[in-house]
């Protein structure tokens, strides 16, 4: 099980919970294994999101490997200029 | 539409073209002509992307009809550079990185040319003044007004020497 | 829309008053093919003016200089005669739009434009100028200041043309300025102008002054309060406090997108006092 | 020799040859004569001119569109409005693409000044303007609202019935998102706090400003194929965003992208494009459409203004114990301000144990927002940076100082969450202080201020390919779109790795049918990203080419290796042979198996955050409120300068985009809601004899994500400059300025209010 930390606005949609243990080997997994666990996200999250790994911003590299002491941060979907 | 005969010298070449009266300069010179170094930024006179000299001032193309040109001696950016000799101001500005983008650089270019024309050593306030109807997004100014300030420099050892 | 070259005066004021639609006359362009452009106006005659010889010169006429309607404003600044003489008129001319503007851009067309903000007019105004109209019932010469009737309203005629304005000669230890407020360096529109001239004594006390204020107001304001407060004195701190006062209770200004009401009123009595201590030190020779 | 080209393996420290000099970028001869072909310079045979009618109204209910007599018109070869542009099922499941299609040609209501109503082809651009003139558009005026706080108002005319944050369970309203980020008590910490200040701020929306209005050629054929020309941040986009929207197979559309004359985030959206390609398949024939000027100020872009407020509390000796900030975005008539970066960029720079950062994404009758370089963070560092040196001064320290007690370090966890990896903060702050401005003496009224910038920076969807030519040359193909020389910082990079000579390599933006899909050039990546997909396809041309010498010498391709531009042997099996150059293996490329090309495709990650600090020196007319800026320095991190003038150019393009900002530019509305200043005249932008010279200083603290240590600088260079000049500007004027642009009657109005207040406190 992987710690993921989500933004601060979907504590709305978890209860008011804004860290949940989430299985998964690589972003996709954890972001579909959220998805089912916290059905209110799922919106959101298919909407777009970004992903924080161990520092590092994913925008769209999915496949990228999540170990168990990883940190995971759910950010909001960003775009540049 | 009854059109509007045109004899005229671009870059030291006669051309005739058959032009609507409310069309510009720039229309002309763009759209008839295909000469699409001159650029349109505003339509107004407020950006100098289009700037051309006319009988060695220069103006926003955008700000004369077409027909005003009748008789007169117009100059762009196409014949800035003589063959494949790029004129100091032209060199100058790749080496100092003086564009990014690039659309204001063929009015900037023309603009500078005919000050360094009139003064051979502008101060960097004179170059600023008078290019502030030349906009640039991109740059800042900086590497522009240095382009010109070298460029200047290199044309007046190259007059003492000659 | 025709466009039309004539090489005479008779022949443009012989077009413009033959043309049963709406006709427009063509000196420097830099606002009329603006407002061409943006569909504002949709003239179905342009007069070009830059043919006819008269147009198209400065000439010493009566100790001052008579500059023609298609003069552009890079020349007036090439003319020693004309910035030794009229400094201010000239440097108004020279802040019109930039340095490729100002190869098109005129006296006359500044004047004619009818904007409240053109920076050549309250220079003009405050040196006296007279613009020679000519039309079919043939010239007349009236003072600048009467040209506008309102903002882009003029005084004309149907087929009356601005040919030249009359730049007087110049009074002994009389010094003029123009100074116009923007927020940039360059490239604005004045949000207040002023156009001052003043003539001292021989003992350095202020004989005669005009104070013009543009942009604050539908026309060009003629401030004669504020003239009267310099007048008598040596410009000294008293003065020029007085007249900032005077100017700025002159103004009527409109808040837009150039600048508030109050900011006008307030900047007016700030710039007065600024161009009325160029205008000084230019009368002191 | 097998190489790992998927993933970039990090960080690896070099001697460069070719990296950071500064060589003439190769579209450098076609941009100083006039040659390169931008948006509107290109034309084809037997092409109409398109023009488009505007809404003059904010907020408008369009009863009826009658085309009739347009249509009519000699000349008019196609009218196209909200008819022709069915919602398709990819548009009704998507918000986002619907609001796009909705932006480009408007349904039942018109929701700003400038929103396209309707659209003609003609023969000549004169018949078109004629055209449009004859659209009868019936409209029924529907009360509006422009600002972000009276947006928010519970009687605030609402734009969209389908809309809003608490929609579902009540009533819809002009609100479309809340976002929180932060971590940590900030109540405690304030709770800790010996100084708190606390302000509210606001800022206008300023255009990106690019000098090319956006143009493009459509020609569609009658078996609904097509191509399309134009001048975009992403082609790709482009094609994959017209497509959808007009129910089109991808395949069905080549965009080819023109040069391009500035974008700064503004073309990363379609506006003008399907409407070309909507009119052209309806007359069976090309349609260039260019914006003027008008258009583009009324129509595209800007940001988001923004109604602000910041709290932040600090021990005696300086160090921040709580943060808090609420930010209102207004986007235009669409959802999506850039709200969440703003919020999660306000308090980047600083490593706070209690932060908090509100954000609200609120919708207004004005045009729908584009990026603009680093969206949302400008103005809420600004609002930041204005109360970190209010409360450094309230506590009597140096305002760098402050900065580099509390500052985000190494491995320090980041405001918004995660850690950071290796950040070049400090540095700058350090290199800042250092400085001859930052250590000289003032003029009267005059006052210095510093402020501190952070932007993400990011990768994304990139595909280069680069051809070996038989004479030793290269051919570079990239599908990011140049805007700022990054063709030059590609063609460095190549040939950094190839070991041949930077004028060996020619790079162009090849277009949507010949590479596979690129992103955006978007959050600074262009020389990031598809300068990492560069190196990797050069490498693997490198191990194409050594396997080529092995073949030639017969022995095996793990005993050759690649070295100073040539392949030779390596190791003890190799054998004796002499080295094959570039060049040499690149004559025989057909005799050895055939044509040599490295290609790299990738969703590129690990762009680091940079991070700046600027000075600037700025004076104050008392008298009339003109604000004039004396001296600038920019100080960035830029991980590695590929190409060190070009990075100098982004600090001071960004810094003067900031200046333009924080002095004059804004969006000035009448009160019935129609923008007054469309136009470069009275929206002012700043020109030539305004500014002073950028100073820059480059700061190269590798990025760690990237074999060359590069990070993107495009973007954060525009964060700081708000703040530095609210904060230099304040201390000149004995005043603190919460609002930009601090415009000359703004600022008399503060310096007479405060006279005033003075004056009454005595």
């Amino acid at each position: 099980m992987v710690q993921v930390t989500l933004w601060g606005s979907l504590r709305d949609y978890t209860d008011g919970r804004n860290e949940v243990e989430v299985a998964g080997d690589n972003i996709y997994q954890i972001l579909q294994n959220l998805g089912q666990a916290e059905p209110r996200l799922k919106p959101i999250l298919e909407k777009g999101v970004t992903v924080s790994l161990d520092g590092q911003i994913y925008r769209q590299n999915l496949m990228q490997t999540v170990r168990p002491d990883s940190e995971v941060f759910i950010l909001p979907k960003m775009a540049g200029g | 539409m009854t059109k509007t005969h045109v004899t005229t010298t671009i870059n030291g070449d006669t051309v005739e073209y058959l032009c609507d009266p409310q069309e510009t300069l720039l229309d002309v010179l763009r759209d008839r002509l295909g000469m699409t170094g001159s650029k349109e930024g505003c339509g107004t006179g407020d950006c100098g992307a289009c700037t051309v000299t006319v009988d060695g001032e220069i103006v926003c193309s955008c700000l004369m009809l077409g027909a005003e040109a009748e008789g007169r001696t117009i100059g762009t950016i196409e014949g800035m550079a003589e063959g494949e000799m790029l004129h100091p101001l032209q060199r100058k500005f790749l080496d100092h990185a003086a564009l990014q983008c690039g659309i204001c650089t063929p009015g900037i270019l023309v603009a500078a040319r005919t000050l360094l024309e009139r003064n051979p050593e502008p101060s960097e306030t004179e170059v600023r003044y008078w290019l502030a109807g030349n906009l640039c997004r991109c740059t800042g100014y900086d590497k522009i007004v240095r382009a010109v300030m070298d460029a200047a420099e290199e044309m007046r050892g190259r007059n003492h020497a000659a | 829309m025709r466009y039309e070259a004539p090489t005479t005066l008779d022949d443009a004021v012989g077009l413009l008053a033959a043309e049963q639609g709406v006709a427009k006359v063509l000196a420097g362009g830099t606002d009329l093919l603006v407002a061409i452009r943006s569909g504002r106006l949709e003239p179905d005659l342009v007069v070009d003016l830059k043919r006819i010889e008269e147009m198209t010169t400065v000439t010493p006429e009566d100790g001052g200089f008579r500059v023609g309607a298609a003069v552009p404003s890079v020349r007036l600044g090439q003319h020693e005669g004309l910035v030794a003489m009229w400094p201010g008129v000239v440097e108004a001319a020279g802040l019109i739009g930039s340095t490729q503007v100002q190869s098109r851009a005129t006296l006359a067309g500044n004047l004619c434009n009818a904007s409240p903000a053109a920076d050549s007019v309250p220079a003009m105004v405050a040196a006296g100028a007279k613009a020679s109209i000519v039309g079919p019932n043939g010239r007349r010469d009236v003072p600048v200041e009467d040209v506008p009737a309102g903002p882009g309203k003029l005084s004309l005629e149907k087929g009356e043309i601005v040919a030249s304005i009359l730049l007087p000669g110049k009074p002994e230890r009389t010094g003029d300025a123009y100074l116009r407020f923007i927020p940039r360096t360059e490239m604005d529109i004045a949000v207040v102008g002023v156009g001052a001239v003043v003539t001292l004594g021989t003992d350095g006390t202020i004989e005669a002054a005009r104070i013009v204020l543009g942009a604050v107001g539908p026309r060009v304001v003629v401030a004669d309060k504020a003239a009267q407060a310099l007048v008598g004195t040596k410009g000294d701190k008293a003065a020029m406090e007085a007249l900032s006062q005077a100017v700025s209770a002159a103004c009527t200004p409109i808040d837009d997108k150039r600048g508030t009401r109050e900011y006008r009123i307030q900047v007016a009595g700030t710039l007065a006092k600024r161009t009325v201590a160029i205008a000084l030190e230019r009368a002191k020779g | 020799m097998p190489l790992e080209t998927d993933f970039p393996q990090g960080y690896e420290k070099r001697d460069f040859r070719v990296v950071g000099k500064r060589p003439v970028r190769p579209d450098g001869i076609d941009k100083v004569t006039g040659r390169a072909r931008f948006g509107a310079d290109t034309v084809a045979p037997g092409m109409l001119h398109g023009a488009i009618l505007r809404s003059p109204h904010a907020h408008a209910r369009i009863k009826s569109i009658d085309t009739a007599k347009a249509e009519a018109l000699e000349g008019v070869k196609a009218v196209v409005t909200r008819d022709d542009f069915p919602i398709h099922d990819a548009v009704k499941e998507d918000r986002g693409l619907l609001d796009i299609l909705v932006n480009c040609m408007a349904r039942e209501k018109a929701l700003y000044d400038g929103h396209a109503v309707a659209a003609v082809a003609a023969t000549d651009k004169i018949t078109a303007r004629k055209a449009l003139k004859l659209i009868e558009v019936e409209y029924e005026v529907l009360g509006h609202v422009i600002d972000e706080d009276l947006a928010m108002a519970p009687d605030a005319p609402i734009l969209h019935d389908d809309l809003g944050y608490d929609y579902g369970k009540g009533k819809p309203s002009n609100v479309a998102g809340r976002t929180e980020i932060g971590h940590g008590d900030v109540d405690a910490g304030f709770a800790a706090a010996d100084r708190v200040v606390e302000r509210s701020f606001k800022t206008g929306a300023a255009h990106q400003g690019y000098i090319e209005p956006h143009a493009c050629l459509a020609n569609i054929g009658a078996d609904g194929r097509g191509e399309l020309w134009c001048c975009t941040q992403g082609h790709f986009m482009v094609r994959d965003t017209v497509t959808q929207l007009l129910g089109m197979d991808v395949s069905n559309l080549r965009v080819t992208a023109s040069e391009i004359g500035g974008g700064f985030g503004g073309k990363t959206a379609v506006f003008i494009e399907p409407v070309a390609v909507a009119l052209s398949r309806k007359a069976g024939k090309p349609v260039k459409i260019v914006m003027d000027r008008h258009e583009v100020f009324r129509a595209t872009g800007p940001t988001a203004s923004a109604s602000l407020w910041v709290k932040v509390g600090a021990k005696a000796d300086g160090t921040i114990t709580a943060a808090d900030a609420l930010l209102k975005y207004q986007g235009g008539a669409f959802q999506g301000s850039p709200v969440d970066m703003g919020a999660m960029a306000a308090f980047a720079c600083y490593n706070l144990e209690n932060v908090r950062a509100v954000g609200y994404d609120i919708v207004t009758n004005r045009p729908k927002q584009a990026a603009y370089r680093a969206p949302g963070a400008p103005m809420a560092a600004f609002a930041v940076e204005s109360v970190m040196t209010e409360l450094a001064d309230a506590l009597g320290i140096d305002p760098i100082d402050f900065r580099l007690k509390n500052a985000a370090r190494d491995h320090s966890k980041s405001s918004y969450g995660p850690t950071y990896n290796e950040i070049g903060l400090v540095e700058t702050l350090e290199a800042a202080k250092a400085t001859e401005h930052y250590n000289s003496p003032l003029g009267p009224n005059q006052g210095r201020g510093v402020a501190c910038g952070f932007w993400f920076n990011f990768g994304g969807q990139t595909a280069v390919t680069l051809n070996v030519n038989l004479d030793g040359t290269a051919a570079l193909s990239v599908g990011t779109p140049d805007i700022g020389g990054s063709r030059a910082s590609m063609c460095a990079m190549a040939a950094e790795e190839l070991g041949i000579d930077y004028d060996d390599i020619y790079a162009i933006i090849g277009d949507t049918a010949s590479l596979g899909y690129n992103d955006v050039t978007d959050g600074s990546r262009a020389t990031f990203a598809s300068g990492l997909a560069t190196i990797q396809a050069a490498r693997q041309v490198k191990e194409r080419m050594c396997a080529r010498a092995a073949r030639i010498w017969g022995i095996p391709e793990d005993a050759v290796k690649w070295e100073g531009g040539a392949a030779v042997p390596s190791g003890p099996n190799a054998g004796d042979h002499a080295p094959l150059s570039f060049r040499d293996i690149a004559k025989m490329a057909g005799e050895t198996g055939g044509p040599i090309a490295g290609h790299h495709e990738i969703s590129a990650e690990g762009a680091g955050p940079s991070f700046a600090t600027h000075i600037v020196d700025a004076e104050i007319d008392r008298e009339t409120g003109r604000i004039d800026v004396k001296r600038y320095t920019v100080v960035q991190d830029a991980g590695k300068a590929v190409h060190p003038a070009y990075v100098e150019g982004q600090f001071q393009g960004g810094a003067v985009q900031g200046i333009g900002w924080a002095l004059n530019e804004e969006y000035i509305y009448s009160d019935k809601g129609v923008l007054e200043n469309a136009g470069f005249l009275d929206y002012r932008v700043p020109v030539a004899s305004d500014l002073p010279m950028i100073e820059t200083v480059i700061v190269e603290k590798p990025n760690p994500g990237h074999p060359y240590g590069v990070r993107g600088v495009g973007e954060t260079s525009i964060v700081p400059p708000m703040g530095a000049i609210a904060n230099a500007v304040s201390a000149a004027a004995k005043v603190r300025a919460t609002e930009i642009p601090m415009s000359p009657p703004r600022m008399l109005k503060l310096l007479r209010e405060n006279e005033s207040a003075a004056k009454a406190a005595e």
